[in-house]
């Protein structure tokens, strides 16, 4: 499909519409440069929509305005009074048989990619990358079945290769959305899992939001998703699952600040594949693209959101003021040290937030 | 048509419910309530059938019903069903005496439904700690059984309350209308009952 | 309303003969609901083989429906088309959420 | 608007009058003036939205403030604004379309008002206390979990709203069905009525999974039960099939009726017969019919897997073949015609082009792979806005320019109509056209704000100048309403040159509308009477007297007991004293409905010798 869709693609973006997109949008999160397998699939579904949408609006747009140049009242004629025709059954048939052409050369492809993105009996192969993914008021979790690896917010998987992922929430309803991979998912409550499937084509760092209205932070519930080589993807995994989850911190501060953590956010927190899973798992923190998945991670912005959380993402259940200013200090220093591999979202290129 | 001769017809018609135009807006009006009703109790039939296996493990429907007490109930209110048909006979024949008794005969036979179907809840909940909150099953029994059982108690209220209001003036082109809608209500809540019968019990003993 | 060219008696005779009658039916259609649900219980009381005795048993509920429709409730009559219309309107969104409730919402 | 009459007989009066009053003129009055508060109000909230919006990370309004406000100004414009409005012209239109001289069920007709009414301020007295926050769509289980009480308004504002609606929708199915004047076939019934009819059986069977879907968050919200709750074998999806399988079809029943004042309209104004009118009604049933096969393509990204969503993709590209029918018979109705560009007829030739890309986009939508992009993005709130702004709100202003003569005996100012169009129409396409690249580019709807750098913020800006100009266009209208009444320039019966029953009639129509019920002898029936030189319609019953139904306060005290019972039911969970609320509520209900059951009622006579003289108008 790809073959004739790549000429039929180059001239729709020839039109005005696209014209004025490349002027806005980011590269990474919309859906109009799919990077992936999913996004790819989805767009060339929609420039076939709109193509037909296009002619046909073209056709009422001709009728249209005739008929109002055409026959308009002029001066003078103000009594005349036009034949009262009732209908004509041969323009019916065309106005009815048309559409309904049209409407089956879309339902097939509609058809195609509904199933094609259902695909995802592979999941429980040997060798496949399953990962179990939970929404929550308002972060993500991920959990890389068979691999004992936790993470949260950052999504590493491998380019070329497809990953399933097993959607879920432990609360209220969320939605999982990659744009510029692939489309979107509901998480639901209890046993209703979800699964769909990324594929990257290239390495970059994707945009990914929540698109299902899950409380007043709802808008704040972004996450990345890092598609790096497979041979670095294999890297990372190595590397997380040898992460020392007590190991020592080098500074004092840091240190300190392991301890005011351990016996402060531990209950909730998790480092290394183990934990309570109540809030996000902060093993490799020090590589997080963002703190929160908002805030750029800078030591003063993590002090803030540790000290009061609820004013940059009002709802969460993150207590505030659990530490003072001066413990959360060293905890983000502990925090921010915690880099278990090389391989980082820089690893995924320069296409990081153009 | 003067209200003096809706009050008091020289004669009744052969069909007294649909002899004026109210009556017989009042009938169309009445019937298109009871499609709108049907897709209520589908939803709740829905609801119903989509939690049923949500027993959290205790109080399945299999060890809850008992069938003899629910054979009690359907033949209750089957034959309340055909003597409410009696009364709208006597109705059409212009006998208000009989139409009266077969009515009041109806409302006993209601009343026995609704007394049995009230034991049985609070046999439920006393014996077996089973109620509205302990599970989504527990939830969807009592909601879709008791809008049944709303039914049959407003319905009985109305069929009683037209009773009394009339009981000294007789029949009339003004209440004609209002005693064969009530029956139809009346009959509708049986047709409801059919299909708990069938799908809440029977199948919910069959598993 | 009875403009016919009887006397007013021999119409109320006429009148009386074909609720007799209609009455008769409506015993019939009785006998039938009660039979129906006897069969439906003593099936369930045999434990009968269940993808049979499901079908069966919604079966028989339908068909006693339609007894209350057509005979109780009069649907037959004349003067009930647009009754029927709308009642077979409800049913069917009824039938289309039934389905729904018990395929799609648990996957 | 009955400031004539007010000044006659005192204030007072006049309230009293339109507190019991059942003549569905009255209604249709009462319906127009809550439901324009309505519209004030929600579009106030979209204001506010819009403000937020305007720039990133903006902090106008918190978040928690943000998604009450999104919940109120969907559940407004749905429920409180747009659904009212069309109560008030299927009132006012449908009764003198018909040749009726009342509606079937009157009482029930100003019950149905009271219970919107009251339902409407429950929902919206939330304010003061904390507003729903779970979308309009409200689903669980982020509403059962809601903390507060806002959902629980919500709940209780649209199960009494609700039950209006369903009310009003069965007193307009028997007064179209009984109440049609002699002739009146149903192939001769104007296309608003038809219209009206088929979206009044979508109400009545549209409304009841509403109703089920409110009692079952009720329970689980007020008297804890299980049926969204998985901790207790509850399934959350059972909300969202519930709420869809209603929203769907009411889509529809918004958007039927402004077709159907579309259909008149054009052929009026272009004074032509309407260009294949069996095909209009058989594509209006069409609509009907599969507006209930659909819902779930707002639901294709829940997971109910490959089959079901590609059956409910096709299944909704369906509604596409008959609506394209009627944009062409439209197109032909104007086509050979003498067009004359009144403000109504301004209105609906804008609804072609913004509608058949509303629905085109629809269409798009219904790709259901497609939809894992779209679904929850601006671009469909720009879909939504299209078809709902675009179709229905213009639909309304087009209908209240034309119907206004018949409604008030007043013609609007043909001058600031065109102003308020102008305005309306640029704000509404700059509002909303951005919107779909918002979405496509990445936007999530229901956000409270978005991040600097993500490409959003120079479409917001052009969104949020363009809600401005609406709302400058709706204050020139409001203003165009109030200068015509204070003008008070009376106008004939027939202003328009109009071409069905109710222009036959004078304007305002006298309490009892037809005098003597007119003989319809085809479509268009006042045209088919002109056209053979005549002044008016032939009657098809001698003069005689007239029965009218009664004045009632009863419909009123049964809807303000449950207004009051559902302030019981609310706060009875935080304390069991208020149940005395419910007790004192339901009793007044139940009492006036015992009332209205044993008192008879049977109305009274205008006497022939009165409409002689002229009485009563
Ligand atoms: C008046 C209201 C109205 C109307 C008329 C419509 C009409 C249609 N709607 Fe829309 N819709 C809404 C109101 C409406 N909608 C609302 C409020 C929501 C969002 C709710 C929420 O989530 O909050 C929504 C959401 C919505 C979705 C869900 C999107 C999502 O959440 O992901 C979908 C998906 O299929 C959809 C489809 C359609 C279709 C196919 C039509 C069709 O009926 C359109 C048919 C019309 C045409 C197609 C144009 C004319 C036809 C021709 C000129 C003929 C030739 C055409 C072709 C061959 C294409 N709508
Ligand atoms: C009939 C339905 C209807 C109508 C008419 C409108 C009209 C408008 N809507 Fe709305 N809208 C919805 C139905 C409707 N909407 C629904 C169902 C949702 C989804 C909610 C949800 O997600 O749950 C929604 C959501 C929605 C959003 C998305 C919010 C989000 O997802 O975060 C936006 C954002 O721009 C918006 C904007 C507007 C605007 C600018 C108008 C304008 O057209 C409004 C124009 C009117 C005015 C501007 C009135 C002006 C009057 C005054 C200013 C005078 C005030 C004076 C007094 C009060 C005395 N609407
Ligand atoms: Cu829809």
């Amino acid at each position: 499909m790809r073959g004739w869709m790549g000429k039929f693609r180059s001239l729709i973006l020839f039109g005005a519409l696209t014209l004025f997109l490349s002027g806005c949008g980011v590269e990474n999160m919309t859906a109009l440069k799919p990077e992936g397998y999913g996004a790819n699939l989805l767009f060339d579904l929609m420039m076939i929509s709109i193509a037909i949408m296009l002619f046909v609006f073209i056709i009422v747009m001709a009728i249209y305005t005739f008929v109002l140049i055409r026959y308009r009242q002029k001066k003078g004629q103000e009594d005349y009074i036009p034949k009262q025709t009732e209908g004509n059954k041969a323009l019916e048939m065309i106005w009815t048989v048309i559409p309904i052409i049209l409407l089956l050369v879309l339902a097939v492809p509609t058809v195609q990619a509904t199933f094609d993105l259902a695909d995802t009996g592979a999941k429980n192969d040997e060798d496949a990358i399953t990962i179990e993914v939970t929404g929550n008021q308002y972060w993500w979790h991920f959990n890389y079945k068979g691999q004992e690896i936790t993470t949260s917010q950052d999504l590493y998987i491998p380019t070329g290769e497809r990953v399933y992922l097993d959607l879920k929430s432990s609360d209220v309803i969320h939605s999982f959305w990659v744009p510029s991979i692939a489309g979107k998912m509901d998480t639901n409550p209890g046993e209703n899992v979800n699964s769909m499937y990324l594929e990257a084509f290239e390495e970059g760092v994707y945009w990914g939001q929540c698109a299902e209205l899950c409380g007043p932070s709802h808008s704040l519930m972004d996450f990345k998703v890092i598609a790096v080589s497979p041979e670095e993807f294999d890297q990372w995994v190595k590397d997380m699952q040898n992460v020392d989850p007590e190991a020592e911190p080098k500074t004092a501060s840091a240190k300190e600040g392991q301890e005011l953590f351990n016996n402060n956010c531990m209950s909730c927190h998790a480092i290394g594949s183990g934990g309570a899973g109540i809030a996000p798992n902060l093993t490799n923190f020090g590589n997080r693209t963002m703190i929160a998945g908002i805030l750029e991670p800078t030591k003063e912005n993590l002090v803030n959101w540790i000290v009061n959380p609820d004013e940059i993402k009002p709802g969460n259940q993150m207590p505030a003021n659990l530490v003072s200013e001066e413990e959360a200090s060293k905890i983000a220093d502990y925090l921010l040290q915690l880099k278990h591999s090389e391989v980082t979202p820089d690893s995924a290129g320069d296409n990081n937030q153009k | 048509m003067s209200n003096e001769d809706v009050l008091n017809p020289k004669e009744m018609p052969h069909e007294p419910e649909k002899a004026t135009l109210e009556g017989k807006n009042k009938f169309i009006g009445f019937w298109f309530f009871l499609g709108g009703e049907t897709v209520l109790f589908a939803c709740l039939f829905g609801t119903y059938l989509a939690l049923n296996g949500s027993t959290m493990g205790e109080n399945t429907p299999e060890h809850l019903f008992g069938l003899e007490l629910v054979f009690i109930m359907t033949m209750l209110l089957l034959t309340s069903s055909l003597t409410s048909v009696y009364a709208m006979y006597h109705m059409k024949n212009n006998d208000f005496g009989k139409m009266q008794l077969w009515l009041g005969v109806t409302v006993v036979l209601g009343l026995g439904f609704l007394g049995c179907e009230i034991y049985e809840f609070m046999h439920y909940i006393h014996e077996y700690e089973f109620t509205f909150q302990s599970s989504a099953f527990g939830s969807a029994f009592y909601t879709l059984v008791g809008f049944h059982g709303g039914h049959v108690l407003f319905g009985l209220s109305w069929i009683t309350a037209l009773m009394i209001r009339n009981s000294r003036r007789g029949l009339n082109l003004y209440n004609a209308p209002k005693f064969y809608i009530a029956s139809l209500y009346w009959h509708f809540i049986d047709v409801v009952w059919v299909f708990i019968f069938t799908v809440v019990y029977l199948m919910g003993k069959v598993g | 309303m009875a403009n016919h060219s009887k006397s007013p008696s021999q119409q109320m005779d006429f009148e009386k003969k074909q609720h007799k009658e209609e009455m008769k039916q409506q015993v019939i259609s009785f006998v039938m609901m009660i039979l129906f649900t006897i069969v439906a219980f003593s099936m369930v009381l045999l434990e009968i083989n269940s993808y049979f005795l499901i079908p069966t048993l919604i079966l028989l509920a339908v068909v006693q429906v339609l007894f209350q429709l057509y005979y109780f409730m009069h649907m037959k009559n004349k003067g009930h088309d647009m009754v029927a219309m709308m009642m077979y309107g409800g049913i069917s969104v009824a039938v289309l959420t039934i389905i729904t409730f018990t395929t799609i919402i648990w996957w | 608007m009955s400031t004539a009459v007010a000044q006659n007989r005192g204030l007072g009066a006049a309230i009293w009058d339109y507190l019991t009053t059942v003549d569905h003129k009255k209604i249709a009055h009462l319906y127009l003036v809550s439901g324009g508060l309505f519209f004030l109000i929600g579009g106030l909230e979209a204001m506010i939205i819009r403000i937020q919006l305007m720039e990133p990370s903006n902090n106008f309004i918190s978040a928690g403030l943000y998604n009450e406000m999104i919940t109120m100004h969907g559940t407004t414009m749905i429920f409180l604004a747009a659904m009212p409005i069309i109560f008030a012209l299927m009132n006012a239109v449908v009764p003198l379309q018909i040749g009726a001289r009342d509606v079937a069920f009157p009482f029930l007709n100003s019950l149905g008002f009271w219970l919107f009414l009251f339902g409407g301020l429950i929902l919206n007295i939330s304010w003061f206390t904390g507003a729903p926050d779970a979308g309009w769509t409200n689903y669980a289980p982020l509403s059962t979990t809601s903390p507060g009480h806002g959902v629980d308004y919500y709940v209780m504002g649209l199960q009494i709203s609700g039950a209006g609606t369903l009310i009003g929708g069965i007193n307009f199915l028997v007064t179209i069905v009984n109440m049609r004047a002699p002739g009146m076939t149903y192939m001769r019934m104007p296309l608003f009525t038809w219209t009206v009819f088929v979206t009044s059986t979508l109400i009545l069977f549209a409304f009841p999974a509403l109703t089920v879907g409110l009692f079952l968050m009720m329970f689980d919200r007020m008297f804890g039960s299980a049926f969204f709750d998985v901790a207790l074998g509850g399934n959350a999806m059972i909300w969202e099939h519930l709420f869809w399988i209603f929203g769907h079809p009411e889509v529809y029943i918004l958007i039927l009726p402004a077709f159907g004042a579309f259909s008149e309209i054009f052929s009026t104004f272009s004074k032509k017969r309407l260009f294949g009118y069996s095909a209009m009604v058989f594509a209006t049933v069409l609509i009907g019919f599969l507006a209930f096969m659909v819902w779930a393509h707002h639901m294709f990204t829940v997971g109910m897997g490959p089959i079901a969503n590609s059956i409910f993709a096709v299944a909704t590209m369906a509604i596409a073949v008959p609506t394209g029918i009627k944009i062409f018979n439209w197109l032909f109705t104007m086509w050979g015609g003498n067009i004359r560009m009144t403000t109504a007829m301004l209105w609906s030739i804008a609804f072609i082009p913004t509608f058949t890309i509303g629905g085109m986009t629809g269409v798009m939508l219904a790709a259901a792979a497609a939809d894992y992009q779209y679904h929850d993005t601006y671009f469909v709130v720009a879909h939504f806005h299209y078809v709902i702004v675009g179709g229905l709100v213009f639909g309304i202003f087009a209908a209240l320019h034309y119907w206004w003569p018949k409604m008030f005996g007043q013609v609007l100012s043909e001058g600031l109509g065109k102003l308020t169009f102008w305005l309306f129409f640029i704000g509404f396409h700059l509002t909303f056209f951005i919107q779909h690249f918002l979405g496509l580019i990445g936007m999530p709807r229901r956000y409270w704000t978005y991040q600097e750098g993500q490409g959003l913020e120079l479409g917001n800006m052009i969104s949020t100048v363009g809600a401005f100009l609406m709302a400058i266009g709706t204050l020139v209208f409001l203003y165009n309403i109030v200068q015509t009444a204070v003008k008070g320039e009376k106008v004939s019966g027939d202003p328009w040159d109009g071409r069905t029953l109710e222009w036959a009639i004078p304007s305002p129509p006298p309490h009892y509308n037809f005098k003597q019920t007119p003989l319809v002898r085809g479509l268009d029936a006042l045209w088919v009477e002109k056209m053979e030189g005549k002044n008016g319609m032939t009657p098809a019953e001698p003069l005689g007297d007239i029965h009218m139904p009664n004045n009632s306060i009863l419909p009123f005290l049964m809807s303000l007991g449950l207004f009051i019972a559902g302030f019981g039911f609310i706060y009875q969970v935080d304390n069991k004293m208020w149940l005395i609320l419910v007790f004192i509520g339901m009793g007044i209900t139940l009492g006036s409905m015992l009332t209205r059951s044993v008192k008879d009622d049977l109305g009274h006579h205008i006497h022939k010798e009165d409409l002689e003289k002229g009485a009563g108008e």
